[in-house]
Parts: structure tokens; C-alpha cells; sequence
């Protein structure tokens, strides 16, 4: 099975773990993911105004490029998935904005949200399946405590992002107990980071990594795992545990990566 | 536009017994004045009033039509103002079609209790019809000899 | 040919005044048909009446046409009239020459002129109407309350005492409902079970009243008078004639985790239980989903201690069918699910309670015997924080109602309250968006809890709370001090919107009575029919209606029984002969007429009709029920073929009407 | 005069009547310390017409866009879009721009993202 895949520039430079280990973990459960031709950038937040076309444009040139392949979209970055899933919602519901994508694109055929933007978890969930990723794993993380860090962006706002429940989510968690390690549930979880106010206010975003942090520790994770690079900066910067891309942990499961956590 | 000044427009007007035509009885008990022109027709519900009623009164020489019933949510039988108001959503882009100007038939929702807004109503509704002049007259050709 | 007769009234000057009467019955007198027309100074007067009598035996008047007030007046009046001299009283038309006319225009001429075609209409009306016959249908003399809550009991001790039987239907093994759960009771602060329970055993001891427990409705056929309703009593493996409710098997029995409803999963019950101490029928139920015996077939601890000999292993559910002339339904409420709200750490925190549990915690019957204790850890909480509307007020959406659920303000009052006056060291915080108190000593229940209990309510909303160290950390916004607050408290209690209990929607399809978009029970009026369902017969008791609290549920509860007192005394009941009629020859069985129908009245029958060359078919076709149709029309406008019309206001006569205006 | 208020209704597709005053979206806000107007007081001062007292305000930019408020909000408002729209509205004005393009560079280090990058030229300036 080949799904179109959207790396994202973070995954191309400081963020390259998450994404080598995605794709070959994938490979490994069967499924290949291949990049886009000629991607751009998603522009990294996604424009909260109405008027705001052109900035939404790159996401749209992706999504119409998979729905030429007859693929679904899998992206792995939280910030790439959350322009571009709310760019289709966008597309399919204002319709201004759908006939203004497509006067500037002008595509053979008019797009309007035909394609499916799968997150790389949801693809782990619904197409691999969590039962049988289990039996897959040939290094279980047993006894290891995970607190799932999931953020904001995966989940809110969730009548556009349609991810999980956005305030007790349990992707990650299932996720966790699939390969091996125990989940740890903690109600900062899906709290922002700091997010890009890192770049103004460090001491703000660190204050802010570091409640997300202390609040696993006290649940008693050993450490957190996270699909977004921004997050983990900061959680690296500001918090107390060590934080990994969920990749690294699925990829050491299935025994592609070495290495102690 | 040229004001016809002797011209004295028909209007029939469907009041549901509930609500309008409580309220047409109100506007009688307080004095309030309306043109004559108005001439009421009860029925139980809006949602009796078949169209055809319409275009009958249109055919028979009617200037304007307006269908008075409770307001949304507050029918006698629940349900019966809704009914009405998507049929006649449907009348009016009939009668657009047929060239009917969209002005000569209305919907209003008046209480029992909206004495004064019946009186306004068929004010403002006479007032508009008058304006708009007597109506091109629907002809009901299975009754004429060809 | 049509022999009708017209008659003016002046209404002393009211018509008289601007109408010229005599005018208008000279000129009526030429209308086709109208062989009598006169004109009488109060037409509704002894005289006046002696006078329209007159005219139809003289006359032998086919249709009378009066040209008097609104027919909201006088209509009653005079088809009582015509009636008595030998006439059908549906052969009668009013013109409404006195509010449509006399009284609205100043200008003799121009009302005259007006009155003359009003009376026309009603003369081509006239024409057409067919003497109608008001049928006439037997009444059941006995109720059904569905749902046996504080809303049904009183419902049914009102109807009972009136000397009707009436049954109660309800799904739990007891009666009682959410108010048994209830600790105490605002704003008197009396104990909920020390005025319910003598409620219960009334009910219970009421010669009159049958309470069907651990059951629920199955089928509901029939119409207002006539219900045939079948209800499946389900197997509780317990005989409850036997069962002397001693509780000697609940405690022995081994299965001991199951989480007690009673108590909202607080505590555990056996798998042989009797919900509480004062439950009515006091007998016990098994759970046949923890019951070894059931699921394994081994135990039968219970069966050898019952002295009794109760148990029954190999009972059946079973179905009973009985007759009602009427049907309330008093099915209450659930508080809303909180999966949706864990901001607030429900699923993360047993210390995160909603309002219902948090009564549980507080009562002498509770899981904790009425100390108030963290659930987690069993330790005296000092911070409590109250959060107020959780999913009312919500605008859409699967998350959350859109109304205000009306009770939570008053209880969280009487919880905060009740928890200061026990607990003075305790801290308690309500955040509100408004505080909602319109009932009697209500605003000034609220006021004592801020002013004498020291209870801090804070305009704002809890936005997060984060379970961390043993402590609950909620982050709040406080509006009117300008901060957003972080206290660390040790509970927060929920204020759960409420909404219809989940039976109540299949229920309402049974009854064909209608509901809102939120499940409530629709009201016939909302003003002036306020226990009724539009559906004749079926009538509306308590919280299935709408949030209400007891005093209000109990309010509508006997004004409900009251309105089925009204119906069971009838011996039989005048059906409003201007009804829905099809013409079986052109209906063609689409089922249109069926689908915009508000009550039902709608069914089809496969019927012979005569073919070409003496074939028979059989057709499927429309029939209405005029003991349940009320006359709305929707149908005759819904039909497309024309087959459907109402009697009293037929295509005919409404065309007629609309001819006479426009000639 | 340029009707501010209007603009940003407009900008934001956001209508600030719907707000009911709960205040739930200041309790969520991870941000609050870090303004001086908190988004329930920004849906307020768009529905009272004061958006240029909030355009002067550095609090715009330190709101994280972690929509906590819109997912929490029970009214469906979406203070969030509301400070983006007030956002726009200041850094679309000629030299509006909070950062102007060449002065990111000094914010960054080199464990940065660059998520964080393209992420501050959208926030702080126009075009990027």
C-alpha cells in the first residue's frame, strides 16, 4: 500500500528523526509513504482570517496533488497536519474561499475537499490497527511510564481537526500500550507548549513547558512523547523530562532502531 | 410611479382561527382601523390553505393575498405554521415564474394577542398593493370556451 | 335546491351604527338560494334566538347565514339555536360583520358595503356545508403513568383519589425516581426520602393504583378514551408476592462488586439487591448480568437462604396488556454524560464529582453514611469548588444543550450551603455565569448561602483542572475581580445540564405525541395547554416536559391527574366532526397524508374496489380516525391527489369564499 | 474612519453577540498573565466598538493560538480569531509589522524549529 505523504520543512532539517523513523517503521508495517513531488511549505499556523487566501494556498496545492495520486494525505507533523486538514475543511465548507482557491490555482478540476488528510497516528489506528501493530513489536517498551504530550494542535479545534475527544484523547495512549510501554494520563496533556511565543518570550513558553512537564512527572511519567517539533523544543528547553518523537519510540518497538531510551 | 387614486384593490386574507383571526377580532375590539379592501376568510390552520386557494383568489380578480397564522412554535396543532411556510416558499417562486409580482402575496405571523400588529399588517400590506396597481388577471382556461 | 335564510344583527348600535342593516339584508335577500332575510337589534337574545327558530320551521331552511359578531362568540351559541329548531348546527355559517367590520371602519357606505360581502361569502358557503355528525367514542375508565417518580406518584395519587384505577409503569425496580437520590431538598432544607417516602407507600396502599415495577411499555395502540397498551413486566427471578423483603439474600449473596446504581457507582451492591431501605415494592431484584447462578448456573446461595422460598431462577419476562382511556407521561430526567467536559477531569479524578453524586456523598443513606469524604482517598475535603452550568447554555453541537437546565442553580446553592454549615472549615467556591433564582424564597435561599454562610460565588467560569499532587488545580476566570484564579482544591463538583431520559423518545413514538428538539415533550399549548400533549389523551407530568424542580413537578403533576379526571369522568367523548375525510376512489396510498399528521389519526387499510369487467382489486388507502384527528388540514394540502379534504372546511367551501370575495 | 469593529467581524467571521459573558475562554487561557486584555474582554471590546485600544495592545501577540478558547467556549465565539483578525488588522497597515523580517534572525538559536520561524513571520508580519 502507497499513501502521498507531506513531510513538512521542520521534518526536513532540525526535525529529521520523526520523520526517517516514521517512514521506515512504516515501510516495515507494510506501508510506504511517498513524498510528494514538489511540496511547499504549509506555512506552519494556519490563518485564522477569513480573507487570508494566499497563505492558505500551499496547502491547497498539496491536497489537490493527492487527490490527482487517488491517495489520502498522511502527514506527521502536528503543524503540517493542522493547516492542512483545516485548509480542506475550509475548502469544502466557505465557499468563497473554494472559488477563490480555485480561480488562483486554476486546476483541470476544480477542487472542493475531495481529498482524505490522514495523521500518521490515525493511519497506525484505522489502517495498521493497534491490535495488530502489537503483534508486530519485537522490542516491547514494557514497564516503561510515557506521559503522551499531544497539544493543541492534533486537537482542537475539534470540530474541524475530528481527531479524538479533544479533552481526554486517547490515540497516543492506545498507541503507547500497543508497543509495550504504560501509558501515563495527565491532564496537561493537551496544553499548549508556548508554542512559537518561545521566539518573544522564552520565559513565558518555558514556564509553560515546564507545567506540562512537572504535571507528568507527578502522574509519574519517566518521560513524554510528542508528534510535533515545536513541542519538543520547548518541552526540551522548559520541562524537567526527556521528550521523544513517537516515531522513535515506534521504530525502537519494531526493532529498526537501537538504542536505550 | 403613478398612484392610481381611485383604485380600490381586492384583498382576501386566510386567518388561522387560532391566532390571526383571534387577532383580527382584537383589532376589532380596539377600535383599530384597516382598509375595508381586507376581507377575511377563517380557517382552522395555516396549514390548511392549499395554494390553489391563491391562485384561485388570483384568477378570481384578487389584487393581493396574505396568510396570516400563529406564530412559529406556537400552532394549535405544533406543527401545522411550519407546513404553511414551506408551502409557500414553494407558491412564491411559482408565482414569480407565472409573473406575479413577489409583493401581492405575503405570510405574517400574528398572535391573538397582536391586535395592533394585524391592523398594521393589513395597512401596510393594502398600502403595497395599492401602489403595485390592479393585478394581471390569471385566466382559468378549462372553463372557457375555445 | 338550498333554502337559506340570512339574518342581520345589529348588536344594538355596535353594528348598527356604521352597517346599514336593513341594507344589507335587503340585498343579501337576492343572493341565489337565500329565500329568508331579515335584520333583529340582538340576534343572540332569548327573542332573537326564538326568532332564527322560527324562520327555519317556516321557512324550512336549509342553511342559516348570521351576520352578527366573531363565530368565537357566538358560533356555540347559535348551533345550539338552529339545532333545537330541527336543524343539523353544522348548517350554520357566521359572517363576522362586527370585528372584521362595524368596529374597524367609520364610513357607513364603505362598511356596508363590506358587511354585504362578507355575508355573501358565508352564503356561498353555506351552500356547501353537509349536516356533520360530532361522533361519539366510549372512555376506558382507567389510567397509565409512565414513569413512577415524584411526577407519576402524584400524577397517580390524584387520579386514584378521585376514584379511578391507574397503573404505574416503571423501569426500575422501585418507584421513587431521582428524588429518592435526593438528600435534601431547597429552599426548606427538608429531607427528600422523610416527604417522598409516605408518598411511596401511599401510592403502594392506594386500593386504586397498581404499580407495575421493573417493567416498561412495549406497545401502544389505540386512541384518546380507547389505548390498549402492552407493558413487559421483566423478570426480576424473584416471586414478589412472596418476598417479604428482609434482605437476608443481599447480604449473603457473593457476588459482591457491582457498582450501585443507587448510588451512582459510589459504592457496590450484590448481585441480589434491593435498591434502598424504603423501596416500593419493597422485594428484591437479581441482576441477571452479575448473577452466578444466572450466567454459570452455579450459587443458588440466595434461593437456600430465602426463608420465603421467593427465588425463582426460571422466571420469564412477561407481557401484560391492558385498556386506558388515558396516558401521562412522566418519565423525568437524566443529568447529561460529562465524557464531553473532561477540561474539568471527570474521567481523571474520582475527586471530580457531578451535583447528583455529590447528593449521595452528603446523605445519611450514601455510600459514606453523610460524612463528606473525597472519594479518592476517603479524607475530609477543605477546597471545594462548584462549577455551574456544564453543558447548558451551549450553543449546538453534540457537545452540550442549549437551554438552561433551570434546578442547578438552587442546588448548588444548597450544596455549598450544607457543606458550610456542616463543614465551617471548609472552603467552598461557586463559579457562575448567572445566578438564576425566580421562585419563591429562592433569591433569598442564594443570599443567605454568600451572606450568612460565607459561601464565595465568583462571576467567572473553570476553563481547566489539572489533577496533580493529590489536589484538583483549577485554573478559573474571575469576571468582576479582573484575575484568572488558581486554587488548589480537594473537590469539584459538577453541575451537570439535564435532559430527557433516554425511554422517553421510543415512548413518544408509541404515543405519537410530539417532542422539541432536545427530546422534551411538546406541550398542546404552550401557555394555555401546558399538561397536555397535542395528542388527545395523553397528558404530561414533571421533567419530561422540561427542566422543572419538585415543587413545579409536582404543581404539573396534579394538574395532569387533574385533566385526566376531566377525560375518565366522561362516559364517552364528542369527537369535533370537522375532520380530515379521504375519497377512497382517488387516494392512492402514497402515505403523504400519513407523514405530516400530528397525531396519528392516519392509518390505511387494504380495501376491495371494483375493477373493469367485475374484477375486484384490492387498494391501499387512507383512513382517518376522527376520534384522534383535529381538524388541522395539513393532510387535505399534503395529499396529491386531491383525495383528502375536511369536512366543514372543504376545498368546496373555501373556494366558494375565496369567489364570493373576489366577484 | 475605518470601522474597526466591522472589520474584524469580518475578518474573523466572528460574531461577538453570541458571546454570553461566562468567561469560560479567560479561565482556559494558558496566556492570561501575559496580557492586558483577556479574550473575553476581546470579544466585548469588538461588540463595543474599542479595537483600537486593543490593536495598541502588545498582549495580541503573545496569545498563542492554542485555541483552548475556541474548543472551550460554549457558544461557539472563537476568541482566538478574533485577536488574529485584530492582529491583521494592525500588521496589514503600512509599517505595521510587529517584526519586521530582518529582526527574526536575532530571535533564533540553533535548535530551533523551523516551524517556530515561519510560524513568527506569519504572526509578526505581513506576508512571509
Amino acid at each position: 500500500m502507497t499513501y502521498a505523504y507531506f513531510p513538512g520543512c521542520t521534518l526536513k532539517t532540525k526535525a529529521v528523526d520523526l520523520d526517517r523513523w516514521g517512514r521506515e517503521s512504516m515501510e516495515a508495517l507494510g506501508i510506504t509513504l511517498e513524498e510528494l513531488p514538489q511540496w511547499q511549505c504549509c506555512g506552519a499556523v494556519y490563518p485564522l482570517a477569513k480573507d487570508e487566501i494566499a497563505s492558505r494556498l500551499s496547502a491547497v496545492r498539496a491536497l489537490m496533488a493527492a487527490r490527482d495520486q487517488g491517495t489520502p494525505l498522511v502527514t506527521l507533523c502536528s503543524a503540517c497536519h493542522h493547516v492542512i486538514k483545516r485548509a480542506n475543511c475550509d475548502i469544502a465548507e466557505d465557499e468563497t474561499f473554494r472559488s477563490r482557491a480555485n480561480a488562483y490555482l486554476s486546476p483541470e478540476t476544480p477542487y472542493s475537499g475531495e481529498a482524505q488528510v490522514l495523521h500518521y497516528l490515525e493511519v497506525l489506528r484505522d489502517v495498521v490497527g493497534f491490535d495488530n501493530l502489537s503483534r508486530q513489536v519485537k522490542n516491547p517498551l514494557t514497564g516503561v511510564k510515557i506521559g503522551a504530550y499531544y497539544g493543541c494542535l492534533l486537537l482542537r479545534p475539534s470540530r474541524q481537526m475530528a481527531f479524538d475527544d479533544p479533552e481526554n484523547p486517547t490515540i497516543l495512549e492506545d498507541f503507547l500500550r500497543a508497543i509495550g510501554a504504560q501509558p501515563v494520563i495527565y491532564a496537561q496533556r493537551n496544553e499548549c507548549c508556548g508554542g512559537y511565543v518561545t521566539l518573544e518570550n522564552q520565559g513565558f513558553a518555558r514556564s509553560r513547558a515546564a507545567a506540562v512537564a512537572d504535571n507528568a512527572a507527578a502522574q509519574g511519567a519517566q518521560m513524554l512523547t510528542t508528534a510535533c517539533p515545536l513541542c519538543l523544543y520547548n518541552l526540551q528547553q522548559g520541562g524537567s523530562l526527556k521528550t521523544v518523537y513517537f516515531t522513535e519510540l515506534l521504530a525502537q518497538a519494531l526493532g529498526l532502531k537501537e538504542g536505550a531510551l | 410611479m403613478q398612484v392610481n387614486e381611485t383604485f380600490t384593490p381586492t384583498i382576501v386574507a386566510f386567518c388561522c382561527n387560532w391566532c390571526s383571526y383571534a387577532g383580527a377580532d382584537l383589532s376589532g375590539t380596539n377600535r383599530l382601523q384597516y382598509p375595508a379592501n381586507v376581507k377575511i376568510i377563517r380557517i382552522p390552520c395555516s396549514c390548511r390553505l392549499n395554494p390553489m386557494f391563491i391562485l384561485r383568489a388570483f384568477q378570481r380578480g384578487a389584487d393581493g393575498v396574505i396568510l396570516c397564522g400563529c406564530h412559529p412554535g406556537d400552532c394549535h396543532y405544533t406543527t401545522g405554521n411550519y407546513y404553511a411556510r414551506r408551502r409557500m416558499t414553494l407558491l412564491f417562486s411559482l408565482l414569480d415564474f407565472l409573473g406575479i409580482e413577489r409583493e401581492r402575496t405575503r405570510v405574517e405571523w400574528v398572535s391573538a394577542a397582536e391586535g395592533a400588529k394585524f391592523a398594521a399588517t393589513m395597512n401596510d400590506f393594502t398600502e403595497t398593493i395599492t401602489r403595485l396597481g390592479p393585478n394581471r388577471r390569471l385566466e382559468d382556461l378549462r372553463c372557457k370556451e375555445v | 335546491m338550498q333554502r337559506i335564510g340570512v339574518f342581520v344583527c345589529w348588536c344594538g348600535s355596535n353594528i348598527a351604527a356604521t352597517v346599514d342593516v336593513e341594507k344589507v339584508a335587503r340585498v343579501l335577500s337576492q343572493e341565489p338560494g337565500v329565500v329568508y332575510s331579515t335584520d333583529y337589534q340582538y340576534m343572540c337574545s332569548q327573542a332573537g334566538q326564538e326568532m332564527i327558530q322560527e324562520a327555519i320551521r317556516e321557512h324550512r331552511l336549509t342553511g342559516v347565514v348570521i351576520c352578527s359578531c366573531s363565530p368565537r362568540m357566538h358560533e356555540a351559541t347559535f348551533r345550539k339555536t338552529v339545532e333545537k329548531a330541527g336543524l343539523n348546527p353544522y348548517l350554520l355559517e357566521i359572517a363576522n360583520i362586527r370585528e372584521h367590520c362595524s368596529w374597524i371602519h367609520k364610513d357607513k357606505l364603505t362598511a356596508t358595503e363590506k358587511a354585504v360581502i362578507l355575508g355573501r361569502a358565508a352564503i356561498a358557503k353555506v351552500q356547501l356545508n353537509a349536516p356533520l355528525t360530532a361522533g361519539k367514542s366510549p372512555v376506558t375508565k382507567r389510567a397509565l403513568v409512565i414513569g413512577g417518580g415524584i411526577a407519576g406518584i402524584q400524577t397517580a395519587l390524584d387520579i386514584a383519589e378521585a376514584g379511578f384505577p391507574v397503573d404505574i409503569v416503571e423501569k426500575k425496580p422501585t418507584i421513587g425516581g431521582k428524588m429518592t437520590q435526593i438528600d435534601k431538598t431547597f429552599p426548606t432544607l427538608d429531607c427528600a426520602a422523610c416527604i417522598l417516602t409516605p408518598k411511596m407507600v401511599d401510592a403502594a396502599q392506594n386500593e386504586n393504583i397498581d404499580i407495575l415495577s421493573y417493567a416498561q411499555v412495549e406497545k401502544i395502540q389505540g386512541f384518546v378514551g380507547n389505548f390498549t397498551v402492552t407493558i413487559r413486566k421483566k423478570a426480576r427471578y424473584v416471586d414478589e408476592n412472596k418476598c417479604t423483603g428482609c434482605g437476608l439474600c443481599t447480604e449473603k449473596c457473593p457476588q459482591k462488586k457491582i457498582p450501585n446504581e443507587f448510588n451512582l457507582g459510589l459504592d457496590n451492591r450484590r448481585a441480589i439487591y434491593i435498591p434502598f431501605a424504603q423501596a416500593v415494592p419493597k422485594v428484591a431484584t437479581i441482576d441477571p448480568n452479575h448473577c452466578a447462578m444466572l450466567q454459570k448456573g452455579k450459587c443458588g446461595v440466595c434461593a437456600k437462604v430465602c426463608t420465603a422460598g421467593a427465588i425463582d431462577y426460571k422466571q420469564q419476562d412477561q407481557l401484560i396488556t391492558r385498556e386506558y382511556g388515558a396516558i401521562v407521561a412522566a418519565t423525568g430526567f437524566e443529568p447529561i454524560s460529562m465524557d464531553k467536559f473532561d477540561e474539568f477531569a471527570y474521567s481523571q479524578s474520582p475527586d471530580v464529582v457531578t451535583s447528583l453524586e455529590f447528593e449521595r456523598l452528603m446523605n445519611a443513606a450514601g455510600p459514606t453514611g453523610g460524612t463528606l469524604l473525597r472519594p479518592s482517598d476517603g479524607t475530609h475535603p477543605h477546597t471545594l469548588v462548584f462549577v455551574q452550568c456544564v453543558g447548558s447554555r451551549c450553543d449546538g453541537g453534540e457537545k452540550g444543550k442549549s437551554y438552561c437546565s433551570k434546578i442547578c442553580c438552587m442546588y448548588t446553592a444548597k450544596h455549598a450551603m450544607l457543606t458550610r454549615e456542616k463543614y465551617p472549615d471548609t472552603e467552598v467556591y461557586v463559579f457562575y455565569i448567572d445566578v438564576r433564582t425566580p421562585g419563591k424564597s429562592f433569591d433569598e435561599f442564594y443570599r443567605r448561602a454568600v451572606e450568612e454562610y460565607g459561601v464565595h460565588y465568583i462571576k467567572g467560569m473553570v476553563g481547566k483542572v489539572t489533577p496533580q499532587d493529590g489536589k484538583l488545580k483549577v485554573q478559573a476566570s474571575d469576571l468582576l475581580g479582573g484575575r484568572q484564579l488558581h486554587i488548589d482544591a480537594d473537590m469539584v463538583i459538577l453541575a451537570a445540564a439535564i435532559e430527557p431520559d433516554k425511554s422517553a423518545r421510543p415512548l413518544a413514538t408509541m404515543l405519537t405525541a410530539s417532542m422539541d428538539t432536545n427530546d422534551f415533550f411538546t406541550e398542546a399549548h404552550p401557555k394555555l395547554r401546558p399538561v397536555e400533549s397535542p395528542t388527545a389523551g395523553v397528558f404530561l407530568s414533571g421533567a419530561c416536559q422540561g427542566p422543572k424542580d419538585i415543587p413545579e413537578t409536582v404543581a404539573q403533576a396534579s394538574a395532569a391527574a387533574a385533566k385526566v379526571i376531566g377525560l375518565l369522568v366522561k362516559d364517552s367523548l364528542t369527537c369535533n366532526p370537522c375532520t380530515a375525510q379521504p375519497d377512497e376512489l382517488m387516494c392512492n396510498g402514497c402515505s403523504s397524508c400519513e407523514k405530516v399528521c400530528p397525531y396519528g389519526a392516519i392509518t390505511y387499510a387494504d380495501k376491495p374496489f371494483r375493477g373493469p369487467n367485475r374484477t375486484t382489486r384490492i387498494r391501499r388507502v387512507a383512513q382517518v380516525n376522527p376520534a384522534v384527528c383535529q381538524g388541522c388540514g395539513a393532510c387535505t394540502v399534503a395529499c396529491p391527489s386531491g383525495a383528502m379534504d375536511l369536512l366543514g372546511f372543504s376545498n368546496k367551501q373555501i373556494m366558494a369564499e375565496v369567489d364570493a370575495i373576489c366577484r | 474612519m475605518t470601522d474597526w469593529s466591522s472589520r474584524v467581524q469580518e475578518i474573523s467571521g466572528v460574531n461577538p453577540r453570541k458571546c454570553m459573558k461566562c468567561g469560560k475562554c479567560t479561565a482556559a487561557c494558558p496566556a492570561y498573565d501575559q496580557m492586558e486584555y483577556h479574550p473575553h474582554q476581546f470579544v466585548d471590546m469588538v461588540q463595543t466598538g474599542r479595537v483600537e485600544e486593543l490593536m495598541a495592545s502588545k498582549g495580541i501577540y503573545t496569545c498563542l493560538s492554542c485555541f483552548a478558547c475556541v474548543e472551550r467556549c460554549p457558544r461557539n465565539v472563537q476568541p482566538s480569531s478574533i485577536i488574529e483578525a485584530v492582529r491583521l488588522a494592525v500588521i496589514r497597515r503600512q509599517g505595521g509589522n510587529h517584526r519586521k523580517p530582518d529582526e527574526i534572525p536575532a530571535l533564533l538559536n540553533e535548535e530551533l524549529p523551523q516551524q517556530a520561524i515561519t510560524s513568527a513571520l506569519r504572526k509578526y508580519s505581513k506576508g512571509g
